[in-house]
């Protein structure tokens, strides 16, 4: 049966992968940041946990949830590329990550984000816009009490 | 039947999706509207719309005699014994939610008990808990066995004199069970307890009869038979229904208004506040005269088949876990579960292929949580699906399984 | 602007009645549709109908879009700060019966006082009626004046501090007034109260701007401003929407649903449980669209035009005594009075010179007790209508009179 | 202007009579029958009296009442063909009457109803006829407490 391009970039095999064998899967023990995410409209959730360095930096960060491969997939992903950066950092890939998914302009530093580019095929799908940013939404809220 | 031509009378299922003819399995959602009825309401808004009641002009006359006609006919689709038994609402929602706060709200006091099951819709849920929160009462749900159906030993623990109130769904749409409606009401009201159907999957998939079922409350929706949305409709015994305070307050409830206070009309319209849904109620009206033309019992034959096609032929697929009856009558609908993927995923990769699926708890969230899913993936049917959509879906099962694992 | 053009677009006002050219002068009770809402509507349920929200497949994706745009537009049609302030109704009677009992339920108590007006519809009484009652809050109102204008001594008095509420028509169906809404707005503000705007007779007839008027909510119809029957809006302040409890339970408006209780959505969907009428929603987004083509700015001084000439030429008819204002700006309508014939009779004499006009109380019963009479006949106008048709209404007037006399 | 046929058979110059100078227009004194009828959809309102003789003869009955000229009319010719009769020639009128306003059968005693006849061209008007049997509905309640 022959798969739309469209589809095959959504569920890219290094997407997949992640999805079924999520990295920083787990919960770290306290002291640490810790928030909850949810897409009501969908079910997905997603917890983080977060240890912050006196300096700044996510020195360790681990994740749980549930939901759609992309959702699991891209909190896998951004485990690996944040840990180890500062607040600020964090926070620009962010927005890079939410340029390069919904599609809107292009980002700062395409380099920092690694991997994470491969979602960009989530562009072609608007309703999972939300799906790829949930993990992203609950570090924001861990960092910053959004 | 030439169940073909039927279908050509959905112009929206002639289309294509993703380079695919449209596979529109999500009737339980939504259904989708004969051309009947779309002409309906094109004709209504293009010769005779004007507000209802209390004029004596041309157009506000006929669209007050199709609007009335209209709830003659529900009455009789349902089997009311009489049309003024019938209240117009925007769907199952709203009538569940109309029951909770008038009939609920007057006769509900703390120590009662309301009981529902295990597999309500949460429109048939959080009406109620909403209820319990301001009258004190209790809740209690009869659990539900892992085919699918209501635990017997519960329904004889349960249904008890402390019952005031017996809500349950007649066809699960997160199951396809169909319980056994007449039997339960039965025993309901054997207790002295009220019954409120929720026959959202039921009304219009099979042919109803409210006097024979002996439900005293009936609820459904326009929009899941053929309907246009935003019209439903609910059901009430007289007896009941006359006894009930208003609900919303506004024009066409009122036999008098004064500036502190008012007396009001009888059933129905005392719980008909506002200018109605006139071309909605006319439109439900117009998809009563189609499913009557197509047959009540043809629809459901044709229903059950599929269904037990369905069944069958997706057993085939390794790994699949359907809920629900695994044998014998369900509604027209197959939800089922993958471990290797999330339904969210499955959805998407069958619309890449032009197939309309739900993935997700389907407003069953207890449900999702008893059979330990995160969610589950629904096909469901009506009347205008073929045995050919279906093989096209199972097609499809068996390629995301290659693609996903 | 070209009004004969923008006439041709309703469909239903090109038919003859009893012989003659349709007069359609009974848009204050419902206005007619432009042939761009109908196919909107038909559009709808020929290529993209389906259940919207937590669906992932193309046509539900296309339904949401679109059902969620159309919010996006109403809060800009009104001025609102988000579309988040914008909850979809049936329409004015339901958005007040729904601030009735979440806001007034909650923030009401024994001794605190709702204050109306002696113009207001039945839709902006009853609920507060029914809601004093639940609460033993008090019900008091400002009384109309000869000429058909609020008392301002009278506001002087009864709005103060004890006041939790204040409710008022922004257009009166009844009497064409149109209110000082603005000042009203931040008179009430001034001493603790929170507003509500019964916009049925002004949200499509005049450029809105909730944020400008100042009141904390405004309600209005969309099948009086040329959107289908069964939808309409309610605007809410979000530091007031977000601190309100739900009202009706079900599907849509839950964050999370257990079997003993539940957790809820944000607002707007807090307050929308259950599957709304899509089409109506969509079709409400046509509407805007089509009226700002025409241009709410054009609109309103057309009916200014036609409510404006027509006080004057109905002056002229012998014994007619016109409510309202009887100079100065009045919203599109004329009700008057005959001691020669009771408004049934005038109704049905004009009907059959192809006039639709409507006689009664027009669910404004104090107020007809208050200007002593048993209903009044009228003639009410939108942009669609003309100086000829008035011409022609003046005529028949006047044969009515010569045959009743 | 031209009016139509059925407006003219509606409106015919008895029926405007009766309604401009309305015939046993008052109240019997106590003790009486009394009962009070509305059109709550529009607004019309009647109430009549009624004293009965030991015979079941109407000996005497009077209405007050608001409404258009087809309810007012109506009563008013009502009080005085049903004044003198029995109780069950006043249903078999009532009968009788409705049948000629909804053009539902043939009336048995056309001769006993008089210039109520006149009120067939209601036939026309549908929505009047609640108007035109409002008076009787009420007579109906008074009598046999309905
Ligand atoms: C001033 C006013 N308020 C409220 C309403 C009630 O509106 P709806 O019947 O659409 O709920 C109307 C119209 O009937 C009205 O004119
Ligand atoms: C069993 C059941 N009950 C209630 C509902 C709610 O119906 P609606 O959303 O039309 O109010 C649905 C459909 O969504 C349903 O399937």
């Amino acid at each position: 049966m022959p798969l739309s391009d469209e589809l095959r970039d959504l569920y890219q095999q290094v997407i997949l992968d992640h999805s079924r064998n999520p990295r920083n899967h787990g919960e770290l023990p306290p002291p640490c940041l810790h928030a909850h995410g949810d897409n009501p409209s969908c079910g997905d959730e997603i917890d983080v946990w977060l240890r912050l360095g006196d300096n700044g930096v996510i020195e360790d960060l681990k994740f749980k949830g549930q939901g759609c491969a992309i959702s699991q997939a891209s909190a896998s992903m951004m485990t690996q590329k944040i840990k180890g950066k500062s607040k600020d950092q964090a926070a620009s890939m962010r927005e890079d990550f939410r340029r390069i998914v919904m599609g809107d302009g292009a980002p700062q530093d395409e380099d920092a984000l690694g991997e994470l580019v491969l979602l960009e095929g989530v562009q072609k799908f608007p309703q999972r816009v939300k799906c790829a940013m949930l993990a992203w939404r609950a570090v924001e809220q861990a960092l910053e009490g959004k | 039947m030439d169940w073909h031509r039927i279908r050509s009378d959905f112009p929206v299922l002639d289309q294509q999706v993703h380079g695919h003819p449209l596979v529109y399995l999500d009737s339980a959602a939504s259904s989708q509207k004969p051309r009947a009825v779309i002409n309906t309401l094109s004709h209504y808004y293009e010769r005779d719309n004007a507000n209802v009641h209390r004029a004596l002009h041309e157009l506000s006359n006929r669209a007050t005699e199709a609007f009335e006609a209209a709830r003659k006919k529900v009455a009789r689709f349902v089997g009311a014994a009489s049309e003024d038994e019938i209240i117009f609402t925007r769907g199952t929602t709203e009538g569940i939610n109309l029951v909770a706060n008038t009939w609920g709200a007057q006769n509900l006091k703390a120590g009662d008990v309301i009981l529902y099951t295990g597999m309500e819709h949460h429109s048939n849920l959080v009406p109620w808990q909403l209820l319990a929160q301001r009258t004190g009462a209790t809740l209690k749900h009869i659990p539900v066995l892992d085919d699918g159906t209501l635990d017997p030993a519960s329904i004889d623990t349960l249904l008890n004199e402390q019952v005031k109130l017996f809500a349950f769904v007649h066809i699960s749409n997160s199951l396809g069970t169909i319980n056994p409606a007449k039997e339960l009401c039965a025993r309901a009201k054997a207790v002295g307890a009220v019954t409120l159907l929720d026959g959202a999957q039921s009304v219009g998939h099979l042919p109803i009869d409210v006097q024979d079922l002996g439900c005293d409350f009936l609820v459904f929706s326009g929009h899941k038979m053929c309907a246009p949305t935003g019209i439903g409709g609910l059901y009430g015994r007289m007896e009941l229904l006359e006894r009930m305070l208003p609900w919303h307050g506004g024009g066409e409830m009122i036999a008098e208004v004064r500036l502190d206070g008012s007396t009001y009309k009888q059933p129905p319209h005392r719980f008909e506040a506002g200018t109605p849904d006139i071309a909605g109620v006319i439109g439900l009206g117009a998809a009563i005269d189609y499913l009557e033309a197509v047959g009540m019992e043809n629809i459901h034959r044709h229903d059950a088949n599929l269904s037990h096609y369905a069944v069958q032929q997706m057993r085939e697929v390794p790994d699949i876990r359907i809920l629900g009856p695994q044998s014998g009558p369900r509604g027209s609908l197959v939800a089922f579960h993958f471990d290797w993927a999330h339904p969210h995923d499955l959805v998407e990769f069958a619309n890449s292929h032009g197939i309309a699926m739900r993935g997700g708890h389907h407003c069953t969230m207890p449900l999702m949580k008893r059979f330990k899913v995160p969610g589950t993936t629904r096909a469901s049917f009506y009347f205008y699906n073929t045995i050919d959509e279906i093989n096209r879906l199972v097609e499809v099962l068996h390629a995301a399984r290659k693609f996903f694992t």
